[in-house]
C-alpha cells in the first residue's frame, strides 16, 4: 500500500476519528472498555488496554497491539459468523 | 367625436365606408397588399409556363439516349464490399483507393481498367456444385458461371494472396497481390485451373 | 531548476510511513514461514507437443505502409517523361507573368539542393511525376512580390512572414518555390536554412544534454543531422564565406584550430559535426554568429514547415532532471528559432518564412494570435495560449501573415490539363447501367456517338472544381485518388 | 535479442520508459519516466541505444527503489500482519474472498486467485 492511500483517506484536519471513551479509568483499573463504537480510531494510547466490542450480538474481547493503531475497532470484531455444514440428523 | 353632432349624412358615410371594405378592394396598391392578393389568387402562377431556352434544349439533346452516370464502377464496388468488414464501407473504400493509386504509379495505366483485366484473367469460367440423387451416390454437377460470380472467385482469391505479403497496410499488400496477378504470378491461378480440372473431369454430368 | 529531489524517486523499506500510528515498525514483524515445497502437478500441455508452426514465407514488394511505401519505391522512374512538355523552369520572370496558373518544373540545381533540404516532403504525390513540378499560382506571384523580392533589400527582423491556410492548399509547395525562386534570383548567392519537420525538436527523438553556460540543452543528434543538411545544399555559398574570428576546437580527440579570413565556414562545419555530444560547446552559436555576420553580403533565409507544432506546443516532450517538462525557450535550436522568429536575431539580409501545418493544433490560439488572425483572449488557458511566445512573435514589428488561398477555376483547368495530358488523371465516359450490359447485335453494327473527351474534361473540372473548393490536395484526391 | 537491465532482459527496440515499465515489477511507465528524466534519456531512446554507463545509471536509480523481490516480500509481510493482528481483511485474505466489502454471491474469481497469505513466491 502507497502512503497516499492512507492519507487520502480522510482530510487532515479532521484529525483521526474517535468517540470518547473511558481509558483513563481502564489505564488505572486494568478493566475492559466495553463500547459500541466500531468507528473509532485506535490510538497510540489504546496500545496494551482491553476492549469489549459489540459485533451487533455480543461484545468480543480484544486487546489492542502495536499493530492495530490505525485500525479502526470494528475490524477485530467479527460481524458474520463463518459459514459450516452441519448434517441433518436423518 | 361628440355624440349630439353625429349627422344623417355622418351616418350614410360611414356605412358606405363599411359596405365597401366588406365588398374588398378591386386593386392592390401597398406592396403587402399585393403579395396578400397573390396568396389569395395563386392561378397567375400556376398558369405561368416555364419555356426553356435553345441552349437549354441543347444540353437536354446532347444527353438524351444516355443513362444515369453510377455513382461508382460496379466492379470497384463489389471489391470494396468485399474488403469491408464491420460494415466500415468508408474504410475499405479509403483501401481500395490506395491500392488502385499504387497499380497506378506501378503500371501507368488506368487502374480501373487493369483491375477489370486482372479479375476477368485470374475469374474462373466453371464451378461444380453437388447435386444430391436420393440414391446412393451424389454427383458432381459442372456449372457455367455469370460475370459477377466469376469476379467474386477472383477477388477473394486476390484477397488470400494478401495475407502472404510483408506490408502492415492492406493497401500496399491488395497492390502488390494485383499487379502480381496482372502480371500472371498469382497463386490463384492454381486454383482456377485446378477448378476447370475439376468441372473437366465431371463433364458428362453436364445437363443442357 | 536542475536540483534533483531525492526524494522524489525513493520509496523506504519502512512501512512506518503507510502505518502512521505505529510505535515499532514492520520491519520487525516475524518473517512469514518458508513455504513448503509444493509437488507441482504434472498435466497435459498441449502447447508443448504441437509441431512448431511453418512460417508462411512472405513475399512482396515492401513491407513499408501506405504513405512511405510510395515515397520509397522509385516510382518516379516509371514515370511519363515531362521533356515533350518543355515546362518552364521556375523564375522570378516566369512567376511575375503568370496568369491562370503555369505548371513549372525547378531547375535541376534547386531541385538537387531542395532535395537535400527536404522541401519535398512526403504526402506531395511527388511520384507521379519523373520530377518534381509545382504550379506556379496567383499566391507564389504575391509571396514573390511581398517577400522574396524584399530578401536583399531588407533584414529579417523587418521580413517575417508566416504562411497561413487551410489543409492542403499548398502551403508547405509554396514555401518550396520561395527557396528556389530566392535561389534564382541571387543566383544561388543566398543562404536557406530550412527545417522540414519543426516537430521534429521538440517530440523528444533526440538526445538532449545541458550547457551551463548558456543554460539550453544540446539537441546533438537533432543538430548534426539539420546541419548536415545545410552543409551539403549550401556548400558553394559556405565554400565562399571567410570565417570572421579564430577557433578551435575538438572533434575525435583531435584539436583544430581554424583561421580567421583563411578557413570557411564549410571547413568548420564539416570538421565540428558534434554539438555538444561529448562535452558542452558553442559551437551551434558560432554558427549563427558568423551567419549573421555574412549576413551584410549574402542574404540569409530561414524557413521553417509546421512551425506551428512548435510555436503552438511550447512545451517539450523532453524532462529536466527533476521531471518538470522543458520549455522550447530552454532548447538551443527552439531559442534560436524563437530569436529569429521574433526579430531578436536579426541578418542584415535576409527574412524568416514559417509555414502552419493544418494536421495539429486546431484549439491552439498563440500564433494565430499573434499573427492577428484571432483576437487575443485574456482567459485563454495556458495550455491553448502562450502569452510569453506570442509576445515574442509579436516584437520588433511582428510577423506578417500569409493567407494562402485556393487555386481559382483557371489554375484549376491548367492543373488538371497537366494531369490529364501526364497522365494521372484519365478522362472517360461516365460508366451508366445502359453501358454496362453487352451489346445486342443491332448495337454493334449501328454508328456509335463519338466520346467527346473535350466536353467531358470541362464536366470534370467544374465537378471537381466544385468539390475541392479549387484546394490542391482535395482536387488530387477527387479526380486521382478515389474510385 | 534483449538490453540487460536490473537483471532483466528487455527487447531491444522497445523504448526504454516501455521496456523498463513492462519488465520491472514495481515500476510503472509514471515512474520509468521519471527515472529516465534522472539519468538524462531522451523519451524516444530504444533500449538498444542505451550505452553501458547509461544502463549502470539506470541500475542504480533502480536499485534505490523499492521493486521486485523486496516490493514482493514486503507486500507479503503486510497481509501475514493483517492475519496476526486479527483483522478482518487479514482474514478475507486468508479464506480467499474480497476484502474491500465486495459481495460473493456472484464473481469472486479474482480474489479467489489473488487473496493469500503469501501472494508472492519469493
Amino acid at each position: 500500500m502507497r502512503p497516499a492511500l492512507t492519507v487520502l483517506k480522510r482530510s487532515v484536519w479532521k484529525g483521526p476519528h474517535v468517540v470518547p471513551l473511558p481509558i483513563a479509568e481502564a489505564i488505572k483499573n486494568g478493566t475492559p472498555i466495553r463500547t459500541n463504537a466500531r468507528s473509532c480510531t485506535i490510538l497510540p494510547q489504546f496500545v496494551g488496554l482491553k476492549f469489549q466490542i459489540h459485533n451487533g450480538k455480543e461484545y468480543v474481547e480484544v486487546e489492542v497491539t502495536d499493530n492495530m493503531v490505525g485500525s479502526k475497532l470494528g475490524e477485530f470484531a467479527a460481524t458474520r459468523k463463518k459459514f459450516m455444514y452441519k448434517y441433518t440428523k436423518n | 367625436m361628440n355624440k349630439d353632432s353625429i349627422t344623417e349624412s355622418d351616418v350614410d358615410e360611414w356605412l358606405s365606408a363599411v359596405k365597401n371594405l366588406k365588398n374588398g378592394k378591386s386593386m392592390a396598391e401597398t406592396e403587402q397588399e399585393v403579395y396578400l392578393s397573390q396568396l389569395a389568387h395563386p392561378e397567375p402562377f400556376l398558369e405561368d409556363k416555364f419555356e426553356p431556352t435553345e441552349e437549354q434544349l441543347a444540353e437536354v439533346a446532347a444527353y438524351a439516349g444516355k443513362g444515369v452516370p453510377l455513382k461508382s464502377d460496379p466492379t470497384v464496388d463489389n471489391l470494396i464490399n468485399l474488403i469491408m468488414r464491420h460494415g466500415k464501407k468508408a474504410t475499405a473504400q479509403r483501401t481500395v483507393s490506395r491500392a488502385l493509386y499504387i497499380i497506378q504509379l506501378k503500371t501507368r495505366k488506368d487502374p480501373v481498367e487493369t483491375l477489370k483485366e486482372t479479375l476477368d484473367k485470374l475469374g474462373p469460367l466453371v464451378t461444380t456444385r453437388v447435386v444430391q440423387t436420393g440414391t446412393a451416390k451424389n454427383k458432381v454437377v459442372p456449372v457455367p458461371l455469370n460475370q459477377r460470380q466469376r469476379n467474386r472467385f477472383a477477388i477473394t482469391w486476390i484477397l488470400d494472396g494478401c495475407k502472404k505479403k510483408k506490408s502492415p497496410d492492406l493497401a500496399v499488400r491488395l497492390a502488390e497481390e494485383i499487379i502480381a496477378a496482372y502480371e500472371g504470378k498469382s497463386s490463384g491461378y492454381d486454383r482456377k485451373a485446378q477448378m476447370h480440372k475439376l468441372a473437366m473431369q465431371q463433364r458428362a454430368y453436364i445437363t443442357l | 531548476m536542475l536540483k534533483v529531489s531525492s526524494n522524489v524517486l525513493k520509496r523506504t523499506y519502512l512501512s512506518g510511513t503507510v502505518r502512521s500510528f505505529s510505535i515499532t515498525s514492520t520491519v520487525l514483524a516475524k518473517k512469514p514461514a518458508a513455504s513448503k515445497p509444493v509437488k507441482k502437478k504434472v498435466t497435459f500441455d498441449p502447447k508443448k507437443f504441437q509441431q512448431p508452426q511453418q512460417k508462411v514465407k512472405k513475399s512482396g514488394m515492401t513491407h513499408l505502409e501506405f504513405h512511405d511505401a510510395v515515397k520509397e519505391m522509385n516510382f518516379d522512374k516509371l514515370a511519363m517523361d515531362l521533356t515533350p512538355f518543355e515546362l518552364s523552369e521556375l523564375t522570378s520572370a516566369v512567376v511575375s507573368n503568370e496568369s491562370g496558373g503555369q505548371v513549372t518544373a525547378f531547375s535541376s540545381e534547386s531541385a538537387a539542393i531542395l532535395k537535400t533540404l527536404g522541401s519535398f516532403k512526403k504526402y506531395q504525390h511527388h511520384e507521379l511525376f519523373s520530377k518534381p513540378v509545382s504550379m506556379v499560382t496567383h499566391n507564389t506571384a504575391l509571396l514573390n512580390e511581398q517577400f522574396v523580392e524584399k530578401l536583399a533589400d531588407a533584414s529579417s527582423r523587418t521580413n517575417r512572414v508566416c504562411l497561413v491556410g487551410e489543409r492542403g492548399a499548398g502551403k508547405s509547395t509554396l514555401l518550396a518555390q520561395a527557396q528556389a525562386l530566392a535561389l534564382d534570383k541571387y543566383e544561388g548567392d543566398v543562404i536557406l536554412l530550412h527545417i522540414d519537420a519543426a516537430e521534429n525538436i521538440t517530440d523528444g527523438s533526440s538526445d538532449y544534454i545541458y550547457n551551463s553556460k548558456n543554460k539550453t540543452y544540446h539537441q546533438p543528434m537533432f543538430t548534426k543531422r539539420w546541419i548536415y543538411k545545410l552543409r551539403n545544399s549550401n556548400e558553394a555559398v559556405f565554400k565562399k564565406l571567410k570565417l570572421s574570428r579564430d577557433i578551435s576546437f575538438q572533434n575525435k580527440r583531435v584539436d583544430h584550430q581554424l583561421k580567421k579570413d583563411e578557413n570557411t565556414l564549410y571547413d568548420f562545419l564539416q570538421l565540428n559535426v558534434d554539438f555538444g555530444k561529448f562535452q558542452p560547446t558553442h559551437a551551434f552559436s558560432f554558427f549563427i554568429e558568423e551567419l549573421v555576420h555574412h549576413s551584410k553580403s549574402v542574404p540569409v533565409l530561414l524557413s521553417v514547415d509546421n512551425a506551428n507544432a512548435v510555436l503552438d506546443f511550447p512545451v517539450t516532450k523532453y524532462r529536466h532532471h527533476d521531471f518538470t517538462p522543458v520549455h522550447l525557450n530552454e532548447l538551443e535550436i527552439g531559442d534560436f528559432l524563437l530569436k529569429v522568429a521574433g526579430g531578436e536575431i536579426s541578418f542584415e539580409k535576409g527574412g524568416v518564412l514559417l509555414s502552419k501545418t493544418g494536421l495539429v493544433g486546431d484549439h491552439q490560439k498563440t500564433l494565430s494570435t499573434a499573427l492577428g488572425l484571432v483576437e487575443y483572449d485574456p482567459y485563454a488557458k495556458k495550455q491553448f495560449f502562450d502569452l510569453d511566445i506570442a509576445n515574442t512573435l509579436l516584437a520588433h514589428g511582428g510577423v506578417k501573415p500569409f493567407t494562402v488561398s485556393n487555386l481559382t477555376k483557371d489554375e484549376t483547368r491548367t492543373l488538371l490539363n497537366f494531369w490529364r495530358e501526364s497522365g494521372v488523371v484519365y478522362v472517360k465516359d461516365y460508366v451508366t447501367k445502359e453501358s454496362l450490359k453487352p451489346e445486342t447485335e443491332a448495337e454493334k453494327k449501328a454508328p456509335k456517338p463519338e466520346f467527346d473527351s473535350e466536353a467531358q474534361f470541362e464536366n470534370l473540372v467544374n465537378s471537381y472544381y466544385t468539390v475541392s473548393t479549387g484546394n490542391p490536395h482535395y482536387l488530387l484526391k477527387a479526380s486521382a485518388i478515389s474510385y | 535479442m534483449g538490453v540487460h537491465v536490473f537483471g532483466k532482459s528487455i527487447k531491444h527496440n522497445s523504448l526504454v520508459r516501455i521496456g523498463l515499465a513492462k519488465a520491472i515489477f514495481g515500476i510503472g511507465y509514471q515512474t520509468a519516466e521519471r527515472i529516465c528524466a534522472k539519468v538524462g534519456i531522451y523519451p524516444q531512446m530504444r533500449m538498444n541505444q542505451l550505452s553501458e554507463p547509461q544502463i549502470m545509471d539506470l541500475n542504480k536509480e533502480i536499485s534505490d527503489l523499492l521493486v521486485e523481490g523486496h516490493l514482493k516480500q514486503k507486500i507479503n509481510n503486510d497481509i501475514r500482519m493483517k492475519r496476526d493482528i486479527g483483522s478482518y481483511s487479514g482474514f478475507r485474505h486468508a479464506q480467499g474472498l474480497p476484502v474491500r466489502g465486495q459481495g460473493t454471491r456472484n464473481n469472486a474469481a479474482t480474489a479467489g486467485k489473488l487473496n493469500k497469505l503469501e501472494r508472492f513466491r519469493v
